[in-house]
């Protein structure tokens, strides 16, 4: 990537950030494409993130569902860690935590396929401000 | 500078912006307690910590009590040093300084002049409270040949890190662990002799506890003067006569040659001698070696070393071996004072009066600690037998008089014994900085230019100043004097030394601040940098007073290099006299 | 006299050397030198003390201060698998101490000690940050949540082979 | 997709009435059953809605229904209703309590989503490794705004009336602070950012590290931007090593952006970043410690004045605030003052960021609105206390705070409101306790970590917490007097009045404000010799019930001090002076004999 030269240079490339869907980065909730978020801050590396978020990749692809999986931070429910997030195009995003690789498979082969819910979600209760003036 | 007001104990004063309140108080004649903050006025020595909370007060608007020692005065200050709340804090916060500290003042050497002591006697604690099951800190004690370190006493005061490593730049000494069991310790909390520790004392004269203390060698002292087969000489070094007197209560500046020499005799010494006559005997070598290097180093001789570093101080000289051993060659070759006479004690003296050296024990009375060390070194004995056995600081000596009953103040003045008791002004001024330096230039001026000295006193080369330089002129050839006191200030010419860039061609170091008056074996200053001035300025009185007051004019040295050692730097003079010095720093074996 | 036998293979005196030469021989950076040195060491033995304050120029006392000042630096060889138990507050009311209790019976070490066949060294630590899972159990570098004293014995077994 | 066309979302958090929960998704699922609608309709356990006051709750999707306070009984009507009718249940709607009215639509209710993230905004919501995901999310444009439309004192007084105060414990203004540290004239100033968090119990700078690095890089940016300075510096636990990781990275992006560097965005602003390491002390969280913990010395705090912004750092102005501080800058400069300043009380502004553990369901991390009060924090976004105990209190400011009771639950939290109540708000880790917990082994617990963390250079901390928590010992030994809660007052008092730093003048506040909130507990440990908690080993007794004793042997030979006697089907008898209180004669005992009083 080129250096940012000023403020107009950055904000160029936030908007195009923001409109290239076919970049798919999860900041900029496409709605175009099947994404799945996995918290992996230190609680849940430690309760067995990286082993979900590797499934995910892995399986995802294997069962040929085109999703973007990437990891974040802390979404705050350390006690229900792992948590995950999936948003499905056109949908409200929606946590589940406790995601051990049974309930993984579950939330693939139920939620990402078919949309039907499996247990374990946690409801946002969170507003998040936005930065946009 | 911009003055303000305020006001402390409901009395308004006006201070320089930046006085802390505890020096504002002290102004007004408030004595506020503290048992950590120390400061040596005019030597820029000032320990600050702000770790004992004694010196508490408090400060109308401040939530919590303030440290007055750390906190500076505002404009519209009001401040009480002694409110019941004051009060009750400093009580509460000494009973905790007194649950974590041995209650074996019977026998601690610091019993009767100990700052913890005293303190708690001001502040009238009888008892403390928990005492039966609170935890104290205890650790390993350590004795080295000159230092006793027992840090189950140790009050966090700092005072010995901030000598240790601002003042000395020794950096033996570190704060350590953490908490409860923090303390100050050599590295790895090992004995003092693994460490880099110069023994010049400084940690001790300034311990407000027995934490640090001398290794006391008064019995062994007593048993020498109770065996009535040995001859016991005694030789007293100049800073001693101008400090003794302080522990007897007598005002700081009091010279009581004549009384600590009957004394002396009085606790029988079968003879006393005087460590000045060695000084003069000192100078009768550096002051040639000096010459000798100068000149040589005048016509070229790139083998003659200059500047030259003078090396009568045991704590300089292990400091340079520790630090500076890359310019070991660099000091003069002399022997202090102190192994000078004892040389000379057990070989000319002894075989005057016909005895055996092993039936001699030379003990001498010095300001200084490092001197217990320095008569200990393997080079400066004979066959086992050290040319100096005991070494003993104006404080043990003090007692010693104690113990025997001796009234010193009350004894008439006697004269030192003869032949090794005679000397003049030049060895008497060895025991304030600037005088080695001084005693050099009145022999050496005269021995090279052939001249009669106008002025005898070299006023430029004295003062308080760390690092002073004068330049003298001998007959049309300038010599550049530099003097340091305070083992840092030493590091400061010695870095200039070894980078090559000194301008001086003699160079004065005394390891304590002040030089010997200011010993880590003299009586206590408790930060009172006064006493250490009266000092300079008794050492300089008695110098007047002298009918001689150069080296090479001493008859008795004259004498003893007629009958014995020939002329200065002679073979016989370079056996006895001079010694040479050793690589201390630290070696890494390379495992194969 | 010195009487400290500082012995090191050359590897490591260059080690030290070069760890120093990294951070500029500055000794404001003792600390960071120290992190490295106890990475690579394990520890951070006398020896290797006395060579860090001479490259530093920093009075060995200092660097042995500074060692015992900050609990993250030891003096002491630890263990293969270094056990620690995080004493948080959250963890502390969910029961850490019955689970170092429990460890302390297993090891039959106590909090400091190693193992004799140095497989295993324990130690207690202040909150790991993950109070989520409370009680947390460190293992090297792999987190344990939500121990409870009947764990233990699976996870030492992990380490047994 | 979906074989499902409607879910049934039933709170299950464990908290408030969670009993009843199972109860509903049973009803329901009969009704769906009964109706022959399980195949398309899906009823769903979740987690807690964070909403408990009002619980249980039901929510419908896809249609946002949110139905509050529903009984088992409820069941029937939402199905027949709401779900085959496709009308809402007006009476189990939430009512809006200003205006009466029903919201049936979750999406208009974010009044009931109680937290606010700012510092958080991004933490969970994109990835911290991708500085473009950070970018996308407006990131670094506070920057950028300054530094071409702002000068530094129009920032300073930006950041000045937002009324923001320092997140790290202290509460000073930060923009006051930023203000010092323009004033005092330099060729080097530094900014520091303290992540030195070693608070027990909080976690929420670490989230911010792992979760949005480049959020703190640019608010120091800024900072630095402001006092004029050009370096910054984290100072960092070791035992972070993720949060490291992504700070090296987060810091390597912005370098190659050229968003730190030199020229940042062609102004002539330069601005770079290194870390430091903390070594595990925490003292070093106090801003003159963690300046010479910096400098490779002891981290020994000093005397204030002079303050940081003074001398500081390599003895230049500095300027030190900690991560979530900083994380909460660019928000503040993008929306604005007057937006941040709307938020909180009248003198705390914003939003802070709460760990919340210890015996809480919801452990985890939140963000509110300063004001909100610990039983929204509590009972509501935490869910209640585990295991259905009684809530007993709640450690706020970790070592250095207080314990709050049940009759401090309506406070509205605000820095100001927990000194008053004798707590702080310290960093924000939050320890729920319940029945279970004894309030002078909890206070003894604090103690102990004061006096392992002192560092010694002033002796009431030095000393006077280990007499502390001697004699807290003592007293949970039931070797406690009266007259020793005096002396517990009294040395807990000076020890705030004389220590040094930060450390010693809070550390015996959790002693003062338990001693104060449960006088009863300690008297009862002194006086009756009786620990009310059942916590303190020294003060229990284990008794053999006579009835059910059938004289097995198992307790006499299990028992590892010989504390029990009595003959082979005889009732035994517990000695106990020997008694160590190991429990293992109670575990072993097959007939409930063995109690504990």
């Amino acid at each position: 990537m080129s250096k940012i030269k000023s403020v107009a240079d950055l904000k160029m490339r936030r908007d195009k950030l923001r409109s290239a869907s076919e970049t798919l980065i999860n900041a900029t909730e496409p709605d175009s494409a099947i994404q799945v978020k996995v918290s992996m801050a230190t609680c849940g590396i430690a309760s067995g993130a990286k082993t979900v978020m590797e499934f995910f990749m892995e399986q995802l692809d294997r069962r040929n569902v085109v999703a973007v999986v990437t990891q974040t931070g802390c979404m705050g429910y350390c006690y229900a860690e792992p948590t995950i997030e999936v948003k499905l195009p056109g949908q409200e995003p929606v946590v589940f935590g406790f995601v051990d690789l049974k309930r993984a498979d579950q939330i693939i082969e139920k939620y990402i396929k078919t949309g039907e819910l499996v247990d374990g979600i946690i409801p946002v209760n969170y507003q998040t401000i936005d930065l946009k003036e | 500078m911009e003055t303000i007001k305020l006001t402390i104990d409901n009395k308004e004063i006006d201070v320089h912006r930046g006085t802390t309140i505890y020096k504002a108080a002290r102004e007004l004649g408030i004595d506020i307690p503290t048992l950590c903050y120390m400061e040596l006025h005019d030597m820029g020595i000032e320990n600050n910590p702000a770790g004992c909370r004694i010196c508490v007060a408090e400060v109308e608007g401040r939530r919590n009590l303030a440290p007055t020692c750390s906190t500076k005065c505002e404009p519209g200050m009001k401040v009480k040093t002694h409110s019941t709340r004051v009060l009750n804090a400093r009580r509460t916060v000494m009973e905790f300084i007194l649950s974590d500290h041995p209650k074996d003042c019977l026998v601690c050497s610091k019993s009767g002049n100990c700052e913890l002591q005293d303190m708690s006697h001001r502040l009238g604690i009888r008892e403390i409270p928990g005492q039966e099951f609170a935890a104290t800190s205890t650790y390993r004690k350590d004795t080295s040949p000159s230092i006793i370190r027992d840090l189950d006493k140790c009050i966090m005061c700092r005072r010995c890190e901030m000598m240790c490593n601002e003042v000395q730049t020794v950096g033996a000494l570190s704060a350590v662990n953490r908490g409860f069991m923090a303390t100050v310790a050599p590295a790895f909390e090992q004995n003092l002799e693994y460490s880099t520790c110069t023994y010049c004392g400084q940690c001790v004269s300034v311990c407000p506890t027995g934490a640090l203390t001398e290794v006391n060698h008064v019995p062994q002292v007593l048993r020498a003067l109770n065996d009535p087969t040995k001859t016991v000489v005694v030789q007293t070094a100049p800073a001693v006569r101008v400090a003794l007197g302080e522990e007897f209560g007598l005002a700081p500046g009091s010279i009581v040659t004549g009384k600590m020499t009957a004394a002396l005799r009085a606790l029988g010494f079968d003879y006393v001698f005087d460590t000045d006559f060695a000084a003069d005997l000192t100078i009768m070598e550096e002051g040639t070696e000096l010459l000798d290097r100068l000149t040589r180093h005048l016509k070229g001789d790139k083998t003659a070393r200059i500047p030259i570093l003078t090396s009568c101080c045991p704590g300089w000289v292990n400091f340079f071996e520790h630090y500076f051993p890359d310019l070991k060659d660099v000091p003069s070759t002399a022997k202090s004072p102190q192994q000078m006479f004892g040389a000379i004690a057990k070989s000319y003296f002894a075989d005057k009066i016909g005895i055996n050296r092993k039936d001699m024990v030379v003990v001498s009375i010095m300001p200084c600690l490092a001197k217990k060390y320095e008569c200990q070194r393997d080079e400066f004995s004979v066959d086992g037998n050290p040319d100096v056995d005991y070494s003993i600081s104006t404080r043990e000596l003090a007692n010693f008089i104690k113990q025997a009953n001796i009234d010193i103040k009350n004894l008439h003045d006697e004269e030192f014994d003869a032949p090794l008791g005679e000397s003049t002004g030049a060895g008497v001024i060895f025991g304030a900085t600037g005088g080695v330096i001084e005693a050099a230039c009145r022999t050496a001026y005269e021995v090279y230019t052939g001249k009669k000295l106008e002025r005898i006193d070299f006023t430029e080369l004295r003062g308080m100043e760390g690092v002073r330089s004068a330049t003298i002129d001998f007959n049309g050839l300038p010599v550049n004097i530099g003097i340091a006191h305070g083992l840092g200030n030493a590091r400061k010419l010695l870095d200039e030394v070894r980078s090559g860039k000194s301008q001086f061609h003699a160079i004065e170091v005394m390891a304590c601040p002040g030089g010997c008056i200011g010993g880590g074996g003299q009586p206590l200053h408790h930060g009172n940098s006064e006493i250490i001035k009266a000092r300079a300025a008794a050492i300089y009185a008695e110098d007047r007073k002298k009918p001689l007051r150069k080296s090479h004019e001493n008859p008795f040295i004259i004498k003893l290099y007629d009958e014995f050692l020939g002329k200065p730097g002679s073979e016989k003079a370079h056996h006895l006299l001079h010694t040479h010095y050793f690589d201390k720093k630290k070696k890494i074996i390379v495992k194969k | 006299m010195s009487s400290i036998k500082i012995e090191l293979r050359n590897e490591d005196v260059d080690f030290i050397k070069a760890t120093c030469s990294k951070f500029n021989s500055d000794p404001q950076e003792l600390i960071n030198v120290l992190h490295s040195c106890q990475e690579h060491f394990g520890y951070l033995p006398a020896e290797v003390q006395e060579v860090v304050s001479g490259h530093l120029n920093v009075p060995v006392a200092k660097v042995y201060g500074v060692v015992t000042f900050y609990s993250f630096f030891t003096m002491t060889p630890k263990g293969k698998h270094p056990i620690s138990i995080c004493m948080g507050t959250a963890c502390y009311v969910r029961g850490a101490e019955k689970v170092l209790e429990e460890f302390r019976k297993e090891l039959k070490i106590q909090v400091g000690g190693t193992t004799s066949d140095n497989k295993f060294s324990l130690s207690s630590l202040r909150c790991v940050g993950a109070c989520g899972l409370a009680p947390v159990v460190l293992v090297g570098d792999k987190t344990y949540g939500r121990v409870a004293p009947d764990d233990i014995k699976g996870i030492l077994k992990e380490y047994e082979k | 997709m979906s074989k499902y066309s409607m879910h049934l979302l039933v709170c299950g958090g464990t908290g408030c009435h969670a009993a009843e929960s199972d109860a509903i998704v049973c009803n329901l699922r009969d009704e769906l059953e009964a109706k022959g609608l399980l195949d398309s309709v899906q009823v769903i356990l979740t987690g807690c809605f964070g909403f408990c006051e009002k619980g249980p709750i039901v929510k419908v999707m896809p249609d946002n229904t949110f139905y509050v306070q529903v009984k088992p009984e409820d069941a029937q009507t939402i199905v027949e209703e709401h779900v085959i009718k496709g009308r809402k249940v007006n009476r189990l709607l939430y009512k809006d309590p200003l205006t009466k009215e029903a919201v049936s639509d979750s999406k208009h209710m974010v009044f009931y989503k109680k937290q606010m993230r700012i510092a958080l905004r991004n933490c969970g919501f994109i990835n911290p490794e991708n500085i473009d995901e950070y970018i996308a999310r407006d990131g670094y444009q506070a920057l950028g705004k300054v530094l071409t439309e702002m000068s530094p004192e129009e920032t300073i007084k930006l950041v000045k009336d937002s009324g923001q105060r320092g997140r790290g414990g202290g509460g000073f203004s930060t923009g006051l602070k930023w203000e010092l540290a323009r004033k005092n004239v330099s060729d080097e100033k530094y900014v520091v950012c303290n992540a030195d968090e070693g608070d027990p119990g909080a976690f929420m700078d670490r989230s911010v590290l792992e979760g949005d690095p480049h959020s703190v890089l640019e608010a120091m940016a800024i900072c630095g931007y402001s006092i004029g300075a050009s370096d910054g510096l984290i100072y960092i636990r070791a035992e972070y090593p993720l949060a490291i990781e992504r700070l090296k990275i987060a810091i390597g992006q912005a370098r190659e952006y050229g968003l730190l560097g030199d020229n940042i965005f062609g102004t002539g602003f330069s601005f770079d970043i290194t870390l430091r390491y903390g070594a595990g002390a925490f003292v070093c969280g106090e801003e003159t410690a963690l300046i010479h913990s910096m400098e490779g010395l002891r981290g020994e705090p000093t005397v204030k004045p002079p303050f940081p912004a003074e001398s500081g750092y390599r003895n230049k102005p500095t300027n030190v605030n900690n991560v979530e501080t900083f994380a909460s800058i660019p928000a503040i400069i993008l929306k604005g003052a007057r937006w941040y300043s709307s938020i909180g009380t009248e003198k705390s502004k914003g939003t802070k960021v709460f760990a919340l553990a210890g015996k809480i369901n919801n452990v985890g991390l939140i963000e509110v609105p300063m004001g909100t009060t610990l039983r929204e924090v509590i009972f509501e976004i935490g869910g209640g206390i585990r295991n259905v105990k009684k809530f007993k209190g709640v450690q706020t400011g970790g070592p250095s705070g207080g314990c709050l009771t049940e009759k401090h639950l309506d406070t509205p939290i605000d820095f100001d409101n927990l000194i008053a109540a004798g707590s702080m708000m310290g960093s924000g880790a939050m320890i729920v306790l319940d029945e279970d917990d004894c309030m002078v082994s909890m206070a003894k617990f604090f103690l102990e970590f004061t006096v392992e963390e002192s560092c010694g250079k002033c002796a009431p901390c030095r000393i006077g917490n280990k007499r502390l928590h001697e004699l807290l010992g003592q007293i949970c030994e039931g070797k406690g007097s009266l007259a020793d809660l005096d002396r517990l007052k009294n040395m807990s008092l000076v020890i705030k009045d004389t220590s040094l730093c930060g450390l010693g003048q809070t550390s015996p506040n959790p002693v003062l404000s338990m001693m104060d909130n449960f006088r009863e507990e300690y008297v009862a440990h002194v006086t009756h010799k009786k620990c009310p908690a059942g916590q303190c080993k020294s003060l229990m007794e284990y008794i053999i019930n006579l009835d059910n004793c059938v004289g097995c042997t198992a307790c006499a030979r299990v028992c590892p001090v010989n504390a029990i006697t009595g003959e082979r089907k005889e009732v035994h008898l517990i000695n106990s002076a020997t008694c160590i209180k190991c429990g293992a004669c109670m575990e072993k005992c097959k007939f409930d004999a063995i109690y504990i009083s």
